[in-house]
């Protein structure tokens, strides 16, 4: 039963996940990237680990996706004209994946990875969510916290490169505004007859 | 340790030049109406040099020519193990005195004839010069390759900035074949570090490596001093550095540069290597005969002086590695005299062509011809240097030819034969070269008006004929200094 | 049959190379790349979510946790960075991504 | 619930950095526009305290379970590296207000910047590692294309970005493969388990991915292009204070993560693989080059090949050396590019080497000081890079590396001769044009670095020694 | 003997004075200078004059008991009873290899010595008239006080390397004088042709000595010639096992080879460079492009004749080493004869004289070669006056007839210069032989008479090539007269030939200029040395006969010429057929006559088969093409392989060392740097490609899975 499901989902991961590089249209493309996480959450769930599935679900589909097709629609370009002519680069593409395929599978199964037949996706407690929360902020509350400042950075470093103060723009500053006092606006001018200011 | 007399030979031209430096960035540069620049640095410079050779002069009085081992030694530690050390035997405080003497003497035949960038150029010199005679008085591997590499910037600088034509293709040749070889002398330097724990050279000179590891360091040391020296193949940086180099610069780099390479060769490669040496003594000798015979043919058929006179230079050094690897003590004392006499000569011819080179701005031998006419003196000095360069008994070039020729002789006759086969040609390229440009009519008008050497020009040129003529009727003055250091040489080939 | 963690492995390796080659197959579109990298860190979470399982240790998952957040974390800058090339050269196309080279 | 003091002395350098990141967003966010002036002067003051601090803190400690551990060889290059972004700082700020692109943020991202390498330094745990190595990434991809409105510096940070983002995921997949087959992450298990082919393969993937962080060859292929692309500032950065943490994470991963026997082994073969590569890459790479920042991108292709030498070499050997080899680099580095930010002329930057024709008649004092960093970065005796390049060396001999110390020569030839063209085009050619004085930063940082690189091949027996204590604390 | 002090003035004089001329000309001026070297030749010459003759007179009886106790310097076992040393100062001293600045007076350096000064006086006077008009006087007489000195260094070593020393010394004297004029091409390349061959023969004696040092340890005549006279046992340093010393046997290039006879063959090979024996003789004739004097001084008396005096004076070498003296007394004779030939068919009358000189060396080389060192040395020391007075004769003819030195424009000069016709006259008589046996004759006489004798009286005892040199010999005295006469007769008899210039010919053209007039008999500073060598001419041979190879040799000579107990050609040179003793001057008048039928009677003969340009006329004239065959194949071969090597050092050695290494790298360079495209696929395809070959290598290396 685990196992039909898992070719399922392995199927579909795989199939969804060739379409996101190979479809001409990069909307297509993040959509079919959004079904590779799908499945991918589903695989999780099939040995037991529901808190990184739902995570998955919640912060690729949730927010990393919807941030691609966000920018996908902003930039203005006409997607159709740019696909074209890749496929002569595919055999070549294949043969390097082939290889890479075989490498890993050569490394990964030299050796029976785990001699643990069971699995156990929530050690020393009930559930995974429970597992992983007695840890998070305990014995990784390190990791947690540079979790933070990563994320910080990539907040600063996106407002940084993407944020435009455009100068004909004009904006209400209500400091300024409140601040203002009369001296600042208003300068007593003594004119000579006869000459202008 | 007493005053570090030795320290305070090798670094006041360093001083010196930061001094100098100093005050012309206060200062600013002195510029004449004419856009070159005054030559009050240059005289600056000289008098900094002129200390050092008396300093240097001092040094050789508190030398103790009977002595044995390393003297007036001065050590202070580096870092991991590695010390600044140094001191001197009779070889190398000949050498510094060579050093010291010729630094001057190059800078005064620079008055006049160098108008541009004069305080780079002094201060290129003087800083070459401490490089130089570090380089004779280190005691230490490490210290040894710093002071042996870094003279390498200087000289491009020199030779790059005022040099000829092709001077950028010339300097970068010198420096980088000069670099390579150098390098792999580094790389046993460091092995030689690690195996014996030190690189002090008076324990090294004890160490016994292994046989295979010692063919291994000797190439590698002798791929740097052959470089250096130069030996054929690897000479063909001399001919271009000496072309482009300007007059000043082809003196240091034939009177003190190239004898790195033999003194290396005595300080390293027999005392440290004995095995090796022995295993690469056919090797050297093939190729020191080969350099010998090549060069003074190709010698021959030059058509500019400099290039001439360079390529005699690469014959002569044939010579001092004959000696040094015909193992004996009078080949070895053959070879530092030859050394010691090369730099004289080789200074001076030099400085001979330099002279003309300063009135007529060209080396080309055909443009000359007949200066005897206008140039008496000139012609005179010139047919000393020939005739010293020939090896003509009597002047200092014979006594070194004949002694490494002999010390060669009982080694291998082939050897022999072959160097006395490039005495003949010496005659051969160096009276041609004379006839072509002193004897003869006049046939360049330009020369019409050539003038004789002047007293700046005979203030460099007579302390080098004295010592020429000097150390050809009385060798014997050098070979009571440096026969301990010959014979030091040689004790472990003895004993291996 | 049993599932056993190779299968796990395999799927991850595949799409491992689905990303990669992505990345390198790709000459039109910035953006594919950007979403091969997200593949990559994909398979990388897979396999560490199958060894933390099967090997019985939290610290897989943990881990997985962590590449969630760097490959958000990567994906804004990633995408703020390509905004600001749009902005410069009003393209997206691989191939024109050549101002400096040799 | 936390051991305090234990933290203190493990990370002290980097609460303080990320203490100051965080204040300076705030600030940022009150004042805007006001705050950026002082931010550069305030950074680089975080980032020389964070260096007291590490100095202060020079034993070391472990906190956080085992998430990390800082040692005496981490506290060295912590200390090299701070300092070397806090330079690289002050010497931006000119070259930004002049650019019109001078705001606090890079201020900020170079401290979060310089907080990645103090984590991955400290790290003996891979997701430890995987958290620093993405701090310091992201800000490096931001502050490559941080002069947002020029083509070229956009295009620098998106190939860095993705090509970075490839070698991160090379580098997880590694280090997912080494979870998987030894059921830890952290260094210390790893070590103890057995060096199974999967081990193997995954600490391929990782030093694939840790080759790519200090631009070693083949993974080198961005360093030029981004090296030319980024404002010079940011290069100058990236040359130096990350060049130094990431190599000594590489070595200290290898050397504290895979020390048994077999992956030694394969790791030190591949790691000389990589080094000759580039050694000779760097070497002939650079010579065609006629932009300086690229060459100089070469430049440190090849110098992290030498440093790679001494990796390979092995804890024993090679940890000293990198750490003195690494320092000199730093310190012409940050020289060399305080030479580049000096080449201004005509209201811009000119980054041709051409234009540094004649310098010496123009500006001796600078090209003088030129001469020595080149001197010095080429290994060359007489300023501080010769040491190194001795250490290096001297490792490698140790470690019996004969391939590759030939191959060293052989570049260092070859490199030699396109730091000569430079010091030929400043001291030979004719003279160009003035240079517009730049910033006193900047000149200051080229002299001190010039003076520092000769002063200490003769001092250097403190910074030796000390090198020697560090390394030493790494195999105890 | 003289004091040691006369003796170092005889010696050091001369230098002295060169240096002086030389280096103050400026002060001293043209006449101060001729002052000071005239003088002090002169008076050397005149003290060793005194010194020979008292010498010679004492020789016979008990003339050498008072320098009999002077042997003590380098101790009895080195130095034999006749020899004393003057000790100047240690030159070198280098592991055993030690030359000391010497003096040694000997019979053979007393001989020599008074030669050298004696001539050398004669043509310092001499040059006052010659060199009148010359405005480089003061260098003129230095260098040939410079000469002077360094013969008289040659000739008085202690060492081998002295002996060096004043070889190469006269090189350098020979080089600058024949160079005098250095403004005129031909003088030039003869100076450079004159110094490159001796040194081909230096080469030689240059390894010689190297022999000599690896077998016995030193370069000091004392010991070496000791250590062969009495056979004793030598160590060499190198090479050789030890042994006695005449059957030592070293390797040499690639063959091994008696020690002695090494030793004696690399020796000769620098006497022939010096002495121009055949082979090496091409620059003689060319040297006398110099001026007269020097062509009477060096090129004829003294220089020319050191390689006979090194055979004579390391005698020992060659008394055990019966291949070199062999391979010399064939070289001699081969000389002799070929060098007459050449004499024969010149028209230069310097350069007959030179073909001459050439002649008479090959003489004094196979007497020595047969072991008539004596001999040898006896024509040298005749030679040295009979030549001189040719040359100076001839040099007053160039001078009186407006330097013109081709006999063809001569002619009926004896009317014009009687007083120099009249020491020709002698010179040629001298030259020739002419002389009756046992009863009286002129120098040439006694000593090539001499020669001829021991030859014979050697080829009867067996030793070998002295039959062929003793024909040889008859043969060239034959051709000798012939060629003598046909110079008189062509410059001082028949009608005056009208003078034609030939401009490309090479003159004694110093500031003379052309003026055209009648011969005049030269002044008479020029016509005394012409006298005083007259003398010695006519009496030379005479006077010194019973003490050069007379009754008396052995007392003369006192162990400074050694012969082995089997050498007896001196005393069996009485014991010849009559027919010996007269075929000498049958050949000589019989090449007076026909020289007198040819030239004198009917002058155009000569010419006409001049003319005729047989075959052999032609290989004559034409010095047997020894010139274009040393052209054709050493020098244009030397020059080849140095363009040669001169191509190939820029081409093969560069090109595959630096230029080819730089542009290899730099082409590379450029590859990879097409390599970095810019394009990020391609970069993220090498790092891919990177990590995929990793891979490879980890798993080739693990051996695969397992």
């Amino acid at each position: 039963m685990e196992l039909i499901a898992f070719y399922i989902f392995a199927a579909i991961v795989t199939v969804s996940a060739l379409a996101v590089i190979m479809a001409k249209n990069p909307v297509h493309s993040v959509l079919w990237l959004i079904l590779t996480f799908f499945t991918a959450a589903g695989l999780f769930v099939l040995i037991g680990a529901e808190f990184l599935a739902m995570l998955l679900v919640v912060v690729y589909v949730g927010a990393v996706a919807v941030l691609f097709l966000f920018v996908v629609m902003m930039l203005d370009v006409d997607f159709v004209e740019l696909k074209q002519g890749t496929l002569r680069y595919w055999p070549f593409a294949g043969l390097i994946g082939l290889a890479f395929i075989a490498e890993i599978a050569l490394a990964s199964f030299a050796r029976q990875a785990s001699t643990n037949t069971s699995f156990d996706a929530s050690p020393g407690a009930d559930t995974n969510t429970e597992a992983i929360g007695q840890v998070m902020y305990t014995d990784y509350f390190l990791l947690f916290q540079l979790a933070g400042l990563i994320l910080l950075v990539a907040m600063i470093g996106a407002i940084v490169l993407t944020l435009r103060e455009r100068p004909g723009v004009k904006r209400q500053n209500i400091a300024k505004q409140t601040s203002r006092r009369r001296e600042d606006a208003i300068e007593k001018v003594a004119v000579e007859p006869g000459r202008g200011i | 340790m007493d005053f570090p007399i030795l320290s305070a030979v090798t670094f006041l031209p360093l001083a010196g030049a930061i001094l100098i430096l100093l005050i012309r960035a206060l200062t600013g540069a002195q510029m004449r109406p004419d856009g070159s620049e005054d030559d009050r640095v240059l005289y600056a410079g000289l008098l900094f040099s002129i200390a050092t050779f008396v300093v240097s002069v001092v040094m050789f009085l508190s030398f103790d020519t009977s002595g044995t081992g390393y003297q007036l030694v001065e050590e202070v530690d580096w870092f991991a193990g590695v010390k600044y050390k140094m001191g001197v035997d009779g070889m190398s405080v000949l050498l510094i005195l060579l050093t010291t003497l010729l630094t001057p003497i190059a800078l005064i035949a620079s008055i006049g004839s160098i108008k541009h960038r004069l305080t780079e150029y002094v201060v290129s010199f003087l800083i070459l010069e401490t490089f130089m005679i570090g380089v004779f008085c280190a005691l230490d591997l490490v210290v040894f390759y710093v002071f042996f590499e870094a003279g390498l910037i200087p000289m491009f600088i020199v030779i790059g900035v005022w040099g000829g034509v092709d001077r950028i293709y010339a300097s970068f040749k010198f420096f980088l074949y000069t670099l390579l070889g150098s390098l792999f002398m580094l790389a046993a330097v460091v092995y030689m570090y690690l195996t014996a724990g030190t690189s002090d050279v008076v324990v090294l000179e004890q160490f016994e490596f292994s046989k295979s590891a010692q063919i291994w360091l000797w190439l590698a040391f002798f791929s740097s001093f052959a470089v250096k020296l130069p030996m054929w193949p690897v000479h063909t940086w001399l001919p271009d550095a000496h072309v482009q180099a300007p007059t000043a610069g082809s003196v240091i780099l034939a009177a003190v540069l190239l004898k790195m390479g033999g003194y290396g060769f005595l300080r390293f490669n027999l005392p440290m290597f004995p095995d090796a040496s022995l295993f690469f003594q056919p090797f050297v000798f093939v190729v020191s005969v080969v350099a010998i015979v090549y060069a003074s043919l190709v010698a021959w058929r030059q058509t500019d002086m400099k290039k001439l006179i360079a390529y005699s230079s690469v014959a002569h050094m044939g010579f001092v590695t004959l000696g040094i690897f015909s193992f004996t003590e009078i080949g070895v004392q053959g070879a530092i005299f030859q050394m010691l006499s090369h730099g004289l000569i080789s200074g001076a011819l030099f400085l001979i062509v330099g002279v003309v080179y300063d009135r007529m701005h060209t080396r080309d031998i055909s443009a000359y011809g007949g200066l005897v006419h206008r140039m008496p003196v000139y012609a005179s000095f010139f047919m000393l240097f020939t005739m010293a360069n020939v090896g003509l008994p009597g002047t200092s070039g014979f006594v070194g030819e004949i002694l490494t020729m002999v010390g060669a002789f009982q080694a291998n006759t082939w050897a022999a034969a072959g160097a006395a086969l490039g005495v003949i040609f010496s005659a051969v390229y160096m009276l041609t070269l004379y006839r072509r440009t002193v004897f003869g009519e006049i046939t360049n008008p330009e020369l019409d008006t050539i003038q004789d050497v002047n007293t700046k020009e005979l203030i460099c040129l007579v302390p080098l004929a004295f010592g020429t003529i000097l150390l050809g009727i009385l060798p014997n003055l050098i070979f009571d200094i440096t026969r301990e250091s010959s014979l030091h040489a040689l004790a472990q080939m003895a004993g291996g | 049959m049993e599932l056993t963690i190779n299968h796990f492995l395999t799927v991850s390796a595949i799409l491992f190379t689905i990303g990669v080659v992505g990345i390198f197959v790709n000459r039109k579109n910035i953006i594919v790349i950007l979403m091969a990298i997200e593949l990559i860190l994909l398979s990388v979470n897979i396999n560490l979510v199958a060894f933390s399982v099967y090997s019985g240790t939290i610290e897989g998952q943990i881990f997985a946790m962590l590449v969630l957040t760097v490959a958000a974390a990567e994906a804004a800058v990633g995408l703020a960075i390509l905004v600001v090339y749009f902005r410069n050269r009003g393209d997206i196309a691989v191939e024109s991504v050549d101002l400096m080279k040799g | 619930m936390f051991d305090l003091e234990a933290i203190l002395t493990t990370i002290a350098p980097e609460m303080l950095l990320a203490a100051a990141g965080l204040l300076g967003v705030t600030i940022g966010a009150i004042f805007g526009d006001r705050f950026n002036g002082i931010s550069f002067k305030l950074g680089a003051l975080v980032l020389f305290a964070a260096a007291v601090l590490a100095g202060y803190y020079w034993e070391g400690g472990r906190a956080f379970d085992g998430l990390v551990e800082t040692t005496s060889f981490a506290n060295f290059a912590k200390i090299v590296s701070f300092v070397a972004g806090g330079v690289a700082l002050l010497m931006a700020e000119g070259f930004l207000r002049r650019h019109r692109t001078m705001r606090y943020e890079y201020s900020l991202l170079v401290i979060f910047a310089a907080l990645g390498m103090g984590i991955i330094l400290s790290a003996t745990n891979f997701m430890t590692l995987y958290l620093g190595v993405e701090t310091l990434s992201l800000s490096s991809y931001v502050l490559a294309s941080f002069h947002r409105d020029s083509p070229r510096s956009a295009e620098a940070g998106l190939k860095y970005f993705v090509l970075g983002a490839l070698a991160s995921g090379l580098l997880l997949y590694g280090m997912s493969l080494v979870y998987g087959f030894t059921g830890s992450t952290s260094y210390e298990v790893i070590a103890s388990s057995d060096a199974s082919m999967g081990l193997m393969f995954g600490m391929v993937l990782m030093i694939t991915g840790l080759a790519f962080k200090v631009s070693a060859a083949p993974m080198h292929v961005w360093t030029p292009d981004v090296y030319e692309g980024s404002p010079s500032p940011v290069v100058a950065f990236f040359a130096t204070a990350p060049k130094m943490a990431s190599m000594v994470v590489f070595a200290i991963v290898m050397y504290t993560a895979f020390p048994q026997a077999m992956a030694f082994d394969n790791w030190q073969m591949i790691i000389g693989i990589i080094a000759a590569a580039s050694m000779l890459i760097g070497a002939i790479g650079a010579l065609p080059q006629t932009n300086l920042k690229r060459l100089l991108g070469y430049s440190s292709i090849a110098n992290m090949g030498y440093a790679l030498v001494a990796v390979a070499a092995g804890v024993q050997f090679g940890a000293g050396s990198l750490l003195i080899f690494m320092t000199a680099y730093v310190i012409a580095s940050l020289g060399l590019f305080g030479g580049v930010l000096s080449m201004r002329r005509e209201g811009g930057m000119v980054e041709n080497i051409d234009e540094l024709s004649g310098l010496i008649r123009r500006q001796p004092g600078l090209a003088t000081a030129l001469t020595i960093l080149l001197v010095s970065v080429s290994g060359f005796p007489l300023a501080f890079g010769f040491l190194g390049k001795l250490a290096v060396l001297e490792a490698g001999w140790n470690a019996g590396l004969m391939p590759l110390i030939i191959i060293l020569v052989l570049s260092s030839v070859i490199a030699m001769y396109y730091y000569l063209r430079i010091v030929k085009i400043m001291w030979f050619d004719e003279q160009a044009e003035d240079f517009e004085s730049v910033d006193a930063w900047v000149t200051l940082t080229v002299y001190v670095t010039a003076l520092v690189s000769v002063a200490l091949l003769i001092f250097i027996n403190p910074l030796s020694e000390l090198a020697a204590s560090a390394a030493a604390s790494l195999i105890s | 003997m003289l004091p040691d002090q006369f003796i170092q003035f005889i010696v050091l004089g001369p230098g002295l004075a060169a240096l002086i001329a030389g280096l103050f000309q400026r002060f001293i001026g043209d006449r101060g200078a001729m002052v000071v070297t005239t003088a002090t030749v002169g008076l050397a010459g005149i003290f060793s004059l005194y010194q020979l003759f008292a010498y010679a007179a004492g020789a016979g009886g008990a003339g050498h008991v008072e320098h009999a106790s002077l042997a003590a310097d380098t101790g009895a076992a080195t130095s034999y009873v006749g020899q004393h040393i003057i000790h100047l100062i240690t030159w070198m001293d280098v592991g055993g290899f030690k030359a000391d600045w010497a003096i040694r007076v000997d019979a053979m350096s007393i001989v020599m010595m008074a030669v050298i000064t004696g001539v050398s006086g004669l043509v310092h006077l001499y040059s006052w008239g010659y060199m009148a008009d010359d405005p480089h006087k003061a260098r003129f007489f230095s260098y040939l006080s410079l000469f002077t000195f360094a013969m008289l260094m040659l000739v008085t070593a202690d060492n081998f390397i002295q002996l060096f020393f004043g070889w190469e010394g006269v090189g350098l004297a020979s080089y600058l004088l024949i160079g005098f004029w250095y403004h005129k091409d031909a003088p030039n390349d003869a100076a450079i042709k004159a110094f490159v061959t001796n040194r081909v023969g230096d080469f030689g004696l240059a390894l010689g000595i190297m022999a000599v040092f690896l077998v016995f340890g030193s370069v000091e005549f004392g010991p070496v010639l000791t250590a062969i006279k009495e056979n004793a046992e030598v160590v060499p340093l190198a090479l050789a096992e030890a042994g006695a010393v005449r059957e030592v046997v070293v390797p040499f290039l690639a063959w091994d080879i008696p020690a002695l006879e090494l030793i004696g063959v690399l020796l000769f090979i620098g006497a022939m460079g010096k002495s121009a024996q055949f082979f090496l003789h091409v620059w003689l004739p060319d040297a006398m492009e110099g001026p007269t004097p020097v062509s009477a001084l060096i090129h004829a008396a003294t220089m020319v004749t050191a390689g006979v005096y090194l055979v004579c004076l390391v005698s020992p070498i060659y008394e055990y080493a019966p291949f070199a003296a062999s391979m010399i007394a064939l070289i001699g004779a081969v000389t002799a004869l070929y060098a007459a030939t050449v004499g024969m068919a010149q028209n230069d009358i310097k350069r007959v004289i030179a073909y001459s000189t050439c002649s008479q060396l090959g003489y004094m080389f196979f007497a020595a070669g047969i072991g008539a060192y004596e001999a040898a040395m006896f024509h040298l020391f005749t030679h040295a006056f009979f030549k001189a007075l040719l040359f100076l004769g001839a040099g007053s003819v160039i001078h009186g007839a407006h330097h013109e030195q081709d006999m063809r424009n001569m002619g009926g000069f004896a009317r014009y210069m009687p007083l120099t016709y009249g020491a020709m006259m002698i010179g040629t008589i001298a030259i020739i032989g002419l002389g009756i046996p046992h009863v009286w004759g002129l120098s040439g006489f006694f000593s090539k008479d001499a020669i001829i004798e021991t030859a014979f009286a050697a080829g009867t005892n067996g030793v070998p090539f002295a039959q062929l040199a003793f024909w040889f010999g008859i043969v060239a005295a034959l051709l000798t007269s012939f060629y003598s006469w046909r110079l008189i007769y062509m410059t001082f008899h028949g009608p005056r030939a009208e003078p034609h210039h030939d401009e490309a010919h090479a003159h004694d053209d110093h500031g003379h200029g052309h003026h055209h007039g009648d011969p005049h008999e030269s002044p008479l500073v020029m016509l005394i040395p012409l006298g005083v060598l007259s003398v010695g001419a006519v009496f030379g041979g005479w006077y010194f006969y019973d003490a050069f190879v007379g009754h008396d040799y052995k007392e003369f000579w006192d162990g400074a010429i050694y012969a082995a107990k089997e050498n007896t050609v001196l005393k069996d040179k009485y014991n010849v057929p009559e027919w010996v003793f007269w075929a000498p001057l049958i050949v000589t008048v019989t090449g007076f006559v026909i020289a007198t039928f040819t030239y004198l009677f009917n002058r155009g003969v000569g010419q006409r088969i001049a003319d005729s340009g047989g075959p052999l006329h032609g290989l004559f004239a034409n010095k047997w093409y020894f010139d274009e065959l040393y052209n054709a194949t050493l020098v244009r071969g030397s020059a080849w392989l140095g363009d040669l090597f001169k191509i190939g050092d820029k081409k093969v050695v560069d090109g595959i060392g630096p230029d080819g290494v730089a542009s290899l790298v730099r082409w590379s360079s450029r590859r990879l740097s097409a390599m970095h495209t810019g394009y990020l696929y391609h970069y993220a395809f090498v790092i891919i490609g990177a990590a995929l070959v990793f891979g490879a290598i980890l798993f080739w290396r693990s051996g695969g899975a397992g």
